[in-house]
């Protein structure tokens, strides 16, 4: 398999490190149902047998995580995003200073 | 010396002007350069090659290249001895030795042999029936003997003396196979300036155009082949790899390829690996490797001198060799009979044309009446004669009846099977063609195409005018401009073939599978068992399953299971095809990586120093560390270590910490960041100060500890430790990019750059004040415990001090440049000189750091929670963290979890050893009542007995009591006293001050 | 500054210069390296000042930009590695720090990274022996940048010119195993 | 229908009449409308649930519906490694009813599967691995099961050609399992498909389920590739097929599928004898009764329902193999395959009922679920007739990941690719 990092380009599979499924999302603490939805970020998977985003990080080029889509049957690779610029632009900047 | 009896006056490739010898079974035999092993053994009139796995019959030599499942050799001796080897893909040299197999006492002779009358038992599935009764005999005696039986070759005795090289390689378009359709496509692709590779795993060019002896371009086949051969090595671009293998499709245009580098030379030379194991990636391949010839399963049809028709040209055409002098050649198809030609024109007699096709054909009636043999259509070879030399075949024509021609060779083809393996790879499935009556390849692994005999297009014409325009579209999609360029001209013959699987009616055994001894009534019968799965077919009959996976049979088998339970061919469906597509040496996908070169070994920055000063050295991951400095008259580690751990709590020592990860993490947010990954709160920590904290995971278990330092507003600096150093790292870059991205932090790793060295003991500070310039002051008032700083040392090298302690003495950490961290051990040792310094190592790092009660590796196990290792009030209340929701679940708060405290034990001249479990006294030693484990220990020179760390239920509410440290395991039970997990200076004074 | 009484070990220890037939191998010993971290959204005021300072606009892609004496490779999104070739370095270090302070963390890796130097025609076939990249002339080129693994072990690799000439910067700690790998790797080119 | 008892007496008997008397191993049923119990999964899980629901609770209008052919799945593609050598009190005892029942299979079903206790030897590289396979060891004899500690001159007697002498990690000595060896995985399946068979288990392949049919809270019955089945009860065994399967009920459960790898060599003559484990790489090594090699390492560490595997993990695995025992170098790995797995978050199966009536779950086996193939049959069985867990399988819940009772053997978390 090989993964094209949108910084490095074209790499073999054994330059990154897979750390799994990129929908779940970590909930937040301080809600009411936080520790349902953290059991639930922390430990289900919806593990479907296509397309999967799922989150890789490339361990031996930029250290950049990306979020890779890729049909888990045949293993083709229809796209890779840059992790960061899709958390940024999922949530409102509100983690950082105020 | 002349030609040996069975070599042709001329023809073939082979280096007629020398002559060298082999060795096989210790008799002395020649050869020319050119041979292959069994093209030399035919020549020399050697036709008994091996014995089968099952039945050990004599077995000769079936085909001539890698889909061999007979003539299997050891090649070489000592510790190059190599089992299972193809005679036919072996290239003879000088002084070659091969051994026959699975033998004994000799090839000829041999006592298993009688296996073949027991064949009546030794059906398919026999052991899954019995052996089963008493069962104890199984491991004593029925095992036992199956194992004696088993396998074919053996391995050597001694680890493999050869080099073996990994390499990658990139082109736009591979091409698999160097028969007249990969030619095409390579040179039609190469002209385009593509970069291309082209692959063979023959050491000669050419495929099948070379066996045939076939005519292009008005050319003998050989002469157009060297023409193009030349042109390609013009082409800078163009790598042709002969004696090379594309042995599997994998994933994005990979492709996995062994290169033969020197199986042909008695051994490599200096510097050269025996074989090289190449990662192709392609943007376009073209597969063209050709075709796989049928047998015809009949009766005795595994006698030696049963030959593929194809195998049979190639001995001629390649080798000019004669397989034998009397032959009948026995054909369902056109192309085979050819065969009769090259023998009559090789100087044997064709005693007949048997082909099983009522009337047959044309074509077949031209070579008949051409060669002047007669024809036998509409009939069928239903046994061979003759025991370890084939004397005859029985033949049935067309009328039913049977007649015995006499013949020591019997050229026999079933048709064509496409080698589309490596279009089934990933998952792709191979399509039935009726047309062709086999199989061809269905849907195709992405970027690659076929071309020529592979894709079922079997013609010379057709496979040239093929590669051509498959070479063409892997240009154009690789973005070049085709290059006009002529088509060479060929002679189309005749394909025309109608399938025959088996001929029934045979007295002798028919084989299948020839390797693994399967006949067509271990199909009957797992048939009859109900194993009429593909699959289950081989998995129960082991159909497939040898060296050479059922490239003889497969399709001949699940042909004769259609037959029987009278399904189509298609219905039945093909088993599955792996990787790799021939064998392939273990070796060779390690490469350099073996032996020390297994994983890279890192070496810290005083590690020439610690050589050089006598230190023993252990493996942490892959660092290298001392783990102590023995000293001459000392008797033992422990003594080493004792005096070591005296020293620091007495005076001073200093140890290379540089291991531990060292991470900067700089930003408007590395603070508040910081409090996200830390369990304990970080933005709260003062500039220049320094401060123990714990990350947990997402579950609320221990991930890691370490301190942080602050040296700046936007400054912070954070340890790891050695063994999670990049684990960490990871996840901050996690945390950082993917779950909080509007942190404005930056992480970079320092490990590398600092030479680290804790400086501990009493003397600590005195030590350090002759290596600190002027004008630091590093007294306690201006450099209090937990401190740090930057200042230059040894005038002028910048350092970073850090005042910490593992040891739970007065201790710094300093830092310099990694590049002066041998030199700045010697001067910190010679500065400690007037105090006895000494180095210490990992192990008294240990013994120091379980009397402070200090956590490790084998408290932070994966397992444990900041509770249960005592740290639980360390935990925030005021702010959201990593693992903060997940660690307040029910399991993880009860009560009841072995929770960290110390041992001692209550005899002091006892020793204590880790993973010892704890049982209270007077309870039985079962599970229910295990209460825990040790988890480190260490004899502590400072109380003069043996201490230990573990997890015990409800540990610290049982301080005071008695309980026993069980170790079954190594034979020990030893009572031993709970007491507090900090054994020396609980209340932490001699850090300070 | 003060003549510090340290000595400064090599890398590699082992060799300086292996001549091999159309391939050196040579140890750098005296460069500079410096990481540059840009701040969010600071990534555009550190361009400005790298221009400014040093005339070289930072690369958004994998390439070195800048002469023999100082150059910036991409390192990374909004990171960079500056090299500098003078002795000591500190300047180097120094200089960013205070021109990015509030713009970007600077982090010197000098000493946190052993820098090898392969010249010559063979220069591809002994990195192909380990560097799972292509190489080849019209794929990478003279200042391409490229980081990845070879031999198990990280390496920082960047083209310097045709000859070809690349540097290659590996983690300290691990520069013994890797010269132990090139050297086997490039052996068969020592009898040529 | 196979009514004869195997014993050698047959064999020969068979070879008189040329061995036509043989009928199939088990029936190849075609599905009736309603059963009492249907199994989905024709791996071997599957097959020993309806066989002990059949011998042990009597229950025998049962159908094991496989959407191929029986033992298709991991059952007849692992590395046929069984050992009991387990960590936590949670897995220990169940482990250990699987050797035991093991122990006794081939009696018990009339089926020789070539149980082999021929040993399986962890080895250790450090003091630090050396103290936690103590504790290992430890716990095993508290729990009643042997273990045996090798120092390093041990390890070279029973071994003498590993890689003692010039290895990257030397090897300090090793955890003895002397009962631990390996199975023939193929006729796991095919010596449970007849002894349940022979109960009156339907076996139904090229069946496959494609959805659950419901009243209200309760399943009632599969939807199949061979029309409805009704079922009273339903367990689901579909090994790394689970999570798709379970989605058809609506379940997200905490599973990933994850690809391993096994390899085997041409065959050679024996001189593995038992089962090796190279704590240090990425490594396990055993030598079949034919002779092949047969071996493994990790799993490939990414989702995937594709059974295969991918390059760097061939050579990461042949890395270990030669790095451990330099003399393989030159035999041929003759094939590479893969499995897909149900990774589970801990490590550790899942033998529980569902938040849907009716519908239960033996799931989460990760690579090592092939020797727990009877003991898990047994419990699932005994889950499912008595509606409450086995003694043995009661830490096996699907809620443990809410309540904090993981069962993490290697300490990794909710991290499938690291277990
Ligand atoms: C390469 C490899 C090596 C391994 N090595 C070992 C080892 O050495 N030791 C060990 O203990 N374990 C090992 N394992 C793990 C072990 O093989 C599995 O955990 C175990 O076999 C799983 O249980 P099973 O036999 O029931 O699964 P399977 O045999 O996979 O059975 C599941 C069945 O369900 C069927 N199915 C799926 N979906 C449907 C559907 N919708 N309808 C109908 N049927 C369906 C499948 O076709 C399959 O036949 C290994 C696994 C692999 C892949
Ligand atoms: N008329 C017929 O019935 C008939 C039938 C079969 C073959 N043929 C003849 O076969 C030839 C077809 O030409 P072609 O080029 O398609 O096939 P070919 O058989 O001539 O060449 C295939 C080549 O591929 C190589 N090869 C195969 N698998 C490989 C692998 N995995 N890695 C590396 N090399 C591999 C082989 O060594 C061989 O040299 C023609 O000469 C044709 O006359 C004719
Ligand atoms: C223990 C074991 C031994 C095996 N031995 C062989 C063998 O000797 N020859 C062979 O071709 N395949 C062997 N296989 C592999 C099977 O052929 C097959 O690849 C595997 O069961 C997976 O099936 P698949 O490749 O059809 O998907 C073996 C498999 C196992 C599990
Ligand atoms: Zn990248």
């Amino acid at each position: 398999m090989r993964i094209t990092c949108p910084y490095c380009g074209n790499r073999s599979l054994d330059e990154f490190l897979y750390h799994g499924d990129a929908e779940p999302q970590r909930p937040d603490a301080t809600a009411d149902n936080a520790m349902d939805a953290f059991v639930s970020y922390a430990f289900e998977r919806t593990n479907p047998p296509g397309q999967h985003h799922e989150l890789w990080y490339h361990e031996a080029g930029c250290h950049a995580w990306l979020v890779v889509t890729r049909h888990v049957s045949t293993h083709a690779i229809s796209s890779v995003d840059i992790a960061r610029d899709l958390a940024k632009a999922r949530t409102p900047n509100t983690a950082g200073r105020a | 010396m002349g030609n040996s009896s069975y070599r042709s006056k001329t023809g073939g490739l082979i280096d007629r002007s020398q002559t060298i010898h082999f060795w096989f079974d210790g008799v002395r035999y020649p050869a020319h350069p050119g041979d292959t092993l069994a093209s030399a053994l035919l020549a020399n009139g050697v036709r008994l090659a091996g014995r089968s796995f099952k039945y050990h019959r004599p077995r000769g030599i079936l085909a001539a290249g890698s889909e061999e499942p007979n003539a299997l050799v050891e090649l070489r001796t000592g510790a190059r001895r190599e089992p299972n080897t193809k005679a036919t893909v072996v290239e003879v040299f000088d002084g070659l030795e091969a051994f026959s197999q699975n033998r004994w006492p000799s090839l000829k002779f041999d006592v298993m042999s009688i296996n073949s009358l027991l064949a009546p038992i030794f059906t398919a599935g026999f052991y899954y029936k019995t052996f089963m009764w008493p069962a104890a005999l199984w491991e004593k005696l029925y095992e036992p003997a199956i194992r004696r039986a088993a396998g074919l070759g053996r391995a050597s005795d001694d680890p493999d003396p050869d080099r073996y090289e990994k390499l990658t390689a990139f082109c736009d378009v591979l091409v698999i196979g160097g028969g007249p359709a990969g030619l095409m496509a390579a040179v039609t692709a190469a002209r385009s300036g593509a970069r291309v590779i082209l692959a063979d795993e023959n050491f000669n060019l050419g495929g099948r155009a070379i066996d045939d002896a076939s005519v292009i371009d008005d050319q003998p086949a050989a002469q157009w082949v060297c023409a193009i051969e030349a042109e390609l090595d013009q082409h800078s671009d163009v790598r042709v790899m002969r004696r090379t293998s594309v042995f599997g499709t994998f994933d994005g245009g990979t492709y996995g390829a062994l290169e033969r580098v020197s199986d042909h030379l008695p051994s490599p030379p200096s510097g050269i690996p025996r074989q090289r194991m190449w990662r192709i990636v392609a943007k376009q391949t073209v597969l063209a490797s050709g075709a796989t010839e049928r047998p015809i399963v009949f009766g005795n049809n595994d006698r030696t001198g049963v030959m593929l028709a194809g195998a049979v040209r190639t001995y001629i055409n390649r080798y000019g060799v004669l397989p034998g002098r009397r032959a009948v050649v026995f054909v369902n198809n056109d192309y085979a009979a050819s065969t009769a030609r090259d023998l009559v024109r090789a100087g044997a007699a064709v005693v007949a044309i048997v082909d099983s096709r009522p009337g047959s054909t044309d074509a077949v009636r031209a070579v008949a009446r051409d060669v002047g043999c007669p024809l036998l259509d509409g009939a069928v070879v239903i046994d061979a004669l003759g025991s370890q030399r084939l004397k005859g075949a029985v033949v049935r024509n067309a009328a039913g009846s049977t007649e015995t021609l006499s013949c020591d060779l019997i050229a026999m083809s079933g048709g064509w099977n496409p080698n589309i393996q490596l279009t089934t790879h990933l998952g792709g499935k191979p399509q039935w063609s009726e047309q062709l009556s086999t199989f061809t390849s269905g849907v195709l692994p992405p970027g690659m195409s076929v071309a020529g005999a592979a894709s079922g297009e079997f013609s010379l014409k057709g496979a040239i005018v093929g590669g051509a325009k498959v070479g063409q579209v892997a240009l154009t999609q690789c973005g070049y401009q085709p290059v006009d360029c002529a088509i060479p001209s060929a002679i189309s013959e005749s394909a025309a073939m109608s399938p025959l699987w088996r001929v029934d009616g045979g007295r002798g055994k028919a084989f299948v599978d020839q390797q693994n001894d399967v006949t067509t009534l271990d199909i009957e019968l797992a048939e009859r068992e109900g194993f009429r799965a593909v699959e289950h077919l081989k998995r129960y009959t082991t159909l497939g399953m040898a060296t050479d996976q059922g490239r003889t049979s497969n399709v001949n088998a699940l042909a004769i299971m259609a037959e029987l339970t009278q399904k189509s061919i298609p219905q039945t469906g093909m088993t599955m095809a792996r990787p790799p597509y021939t064998p392939v040496a273990i070796g060779a996908f390690a490469g350099h990586h073996r032996d020390k070169h297994f994983k890279p070994t890192r070496l810290p920055p005083s590690y020439a120093w610690a050589k050089s000063h006598g230190a023993v050295f252990v493996e942490t991951g892959l660092w290298l560390r001392p783990s102590y400095f023995p000293r001459p008259g000392e008797r033992d580690w422990l003594e080493s270590v004792t005096r070591e751990v005296k020293t620091v709590r007495n005076s001073v020592g200093i140890c290379d910490v540089s291991t531990l990860g060292k991470i900067d993490v700089q930003g408007p947010d590395a603070a508040a960041f910081l409090d996200k990954i830390y369990m304990n709160a970080m933005a709260s920590l003062a500039i220049g100060r320094c401060r123990y904290g714990c990350m947990l995971r997402e579950d609320g278990i221990l991930l890691d500890d370490g301190t942080v330092a602050r040296l700046g507003q936007h400054h912070y600096f954070v340890t790891t430790t050695t063994a999670n150093a990049g684990k960490v790292f990871q996840h901050l870059e996690f945390c950082r990019q993917w779950i909080w991205p509007h942190f404005d932090v930056q992480i970079i790793s320092a490990t590398e750059q600092w030479a680290q060295y804790a400086v501990a003991g009493p003397h600590s500070r005195a030590l350090l004040r002759k290596i600190v310039d002027q004008p630091f002051d590093i007294s306690d008032q201006e450099f209090p415990y937990m401190q740090v700083g930057e200042m230059t040392v040894c005038g002028g090298v910048q350092a970073r001090l850090f005042r910490l302690s593992f040891s739970g003495e007065r201790a710094y950490e300093i830092s310099v440049p990694a590049r002066y961290g041998e030199a700045f051990m010697a001067a910190l040792l010679e500065a400690g000189e007037e105090f006895d310094a000494c180095p210490y190592g990992t192990e008294a790092l240990g013994v120091m750091r379980i009397e402070k009660g200090h956590i490790s590796g084998a408290e932070i196990n994966g397992t444990t929670t900041p509770t249960d290792v005592g740290l639980g009030a360390m935990m925030s209340r005021k702010k959201d963290f990593i693992g903060n929701v997940l660690g307040q679940r029910a399991g993880l708060l009860d009560p009841d979890r072995p929770t960290l405290v110390g041992f001692q034990p209550v005899d002091r001249g006892q020793r204590l050893r880790a993973g010892a479990h704890f049982l209270a006294r007077g309870v039985k030693e079962i599970a229910e009542n295990d209460d825990g484990y040790m988890t480190s220990v260490a004899y502590s020179p400072t109380l003069g007995h043996w201490i230990g760390l573990g997890l015990l239920k409800r540990g610290p509410q049982r301080i005071g009591e008695i309980v026993r440290a069980f170790d079954p395991l190594r034979g020990y039970d030893t009572l031993v006293e709970v007491v507090s997990p900090v054994f020396i200076d609980a209340k932490g004074e001699r850090v300070r001050g | 500054m003060v003549e510090n009484i340290l000595q400064a070990r090599s890398a590699f220890p082992e060799f300086s210069l292996s001549r091999y037939h159309q391939l050196t191998i040579a140890v750098r010993e005296h460069i500079t390296m410096v990481s540059l971290a840009a701040w969010d959204g600071q990534s555009e005021k550190v361009q400005s000042v790298i221009q400014s300072i040093y005339g070289h606009s930072l690369p958004q892609r994998p390439v070195r930009v800048g002469g023999m004496e100082v150059s910036f490779l991409w390192f990374g999104p909004d990171r960079w590695m500056a090299v500098g070739e003078r002795d000591g370095g500190r300047d180097l270090e120094e200089n960013l720090k205070r021109h990015l302070h509030g713009l970007a963390a600077v982090v010197d890796h000098s000493d946190g990274r052993a820098v090898l130097r392969l010249s010559g025609a063979r220069a591809r076939d002994v990195l192909a022996k380990g560097l799972p990249l292509d190489l080849h002339p019209r794929v990478f080129k003279a200042n391409d940048v490229a980081i990845t693994h070879a031999s198990h072990i990280g390496v920082l690799l960047w083209q310097v010119d045709d000859a070809p000439t690349y540097d290659i910067a590996v983690p300290r700690s691990y520069a013994h195993s890797f010269s132990d790998w090139l050297l086997d790797a490039a052996e068969v080119f020592s009898a040529i | 229908m196979a009514r004869e008892h195997f014993s050698i007496f047959s064999i020969m008997r068979e070879a008189w009449r040329g061995h036509s008397g043989w009928t199939p191993t088990w029936r190849d049923a075609a599905p009736k409308p309603e059963y009492d119990v249907v199994i989905i999964g024709g791996g071997g899980h599957g097959l020993a649930t309806a066989y002990y629901l059949a011998r042990t609770f009597g229950i025998t209008n049962v159908a094991v519906v496989e959407k191929g052919w029986i033992g298709g799945g991991n059952v007849g593609r692992n590395t046929t490694i069984v050992r009991s050598n387990y960590l936590l009190p949670g897995n220990i005892p169940f482990y250990e009813l699987s050797m035991k029942l093991w122990e006794g299979l081939e009696q018990d079903i009339n089926y020789n599967a070539m149980v082999s206790q021929r040993g399986v030897l962890n080895l250790y590289h450090s003091d630090s691995q050396r103290d936690a396979y103590v504790r290992r060891g430890n716990a095993m004899r508290l729990h009643g099961v042997d273990a045996e500690l090798l120092d390093q001159a041990a390890v070279r007697r029973m071994v003498p050609f590993l890689n003692f002498d010039n290895a990257r990690f030397p090897i300090h000595g090793g955890l003895l399992q002397r009962r631990g060896g390996t199975v023939r995985h193929d006729a796991v399946a095919w010596g449970y498909a007849r002894a349940a068979s022979l109960r009156g288990v339907d076996i139904i392949q090229n069946c496959e389920v494609t959805g659950f049919r419901r009243d209200s809270d309760r399943v009632i019955g599969v939807e199949t590739s061979r029309g409805f089945i009704g079922a009273k009860q339903i367990g689901m065994a579909v090994a790394g097929n689970t999570s798709r399967v379970a989605a058809m009920a609506g379940l997200r459960l905490p599973i990933e599928s994850h690809v391993l790898q096994a390899f085997v060599s041409e065959s050679i003559k024996p001189f593995i004898d038992g089962v090796v484990t190279f704590g240090a790489g990425h490594f396990y090594i055993s030598q079949s009764d034919k002779g092949g090699l047969v071996f493994g390492g990790d799993i490939d560490g990414y989702n995937s329902y594709a059974q295969r595997g991918n390059f760097p993990v061939v050579e990461d695995v042949c890395e270990g193999g030669m790095a451990l025992m330099p003399r393989i170098g030159r035999i041929r790995l003759l094939r590479q395959w893969g499995g897909i797995m149900d990774m589970s978050m801990d490590g550790s199966p899942i033998i529980d009922r569902t938040p849907v009536a009716g519908l239960y779950l033996n799931a989460g086996w990760c690579y090592g679920g092939f020797k727990a193939t009877p003991a898990s049959g047994m419990c699932f069985a005994h889950l499912m007739a008595r509606d409450e867990p086995h003694a043995v399988a009661t830490a096996y819940r699907l809620n443990r990941f809410r309540t904090g009772h993981a069962i993490d053997e290697k300490g990794m978390g909710p991290q499938p690719n690291l277990h």
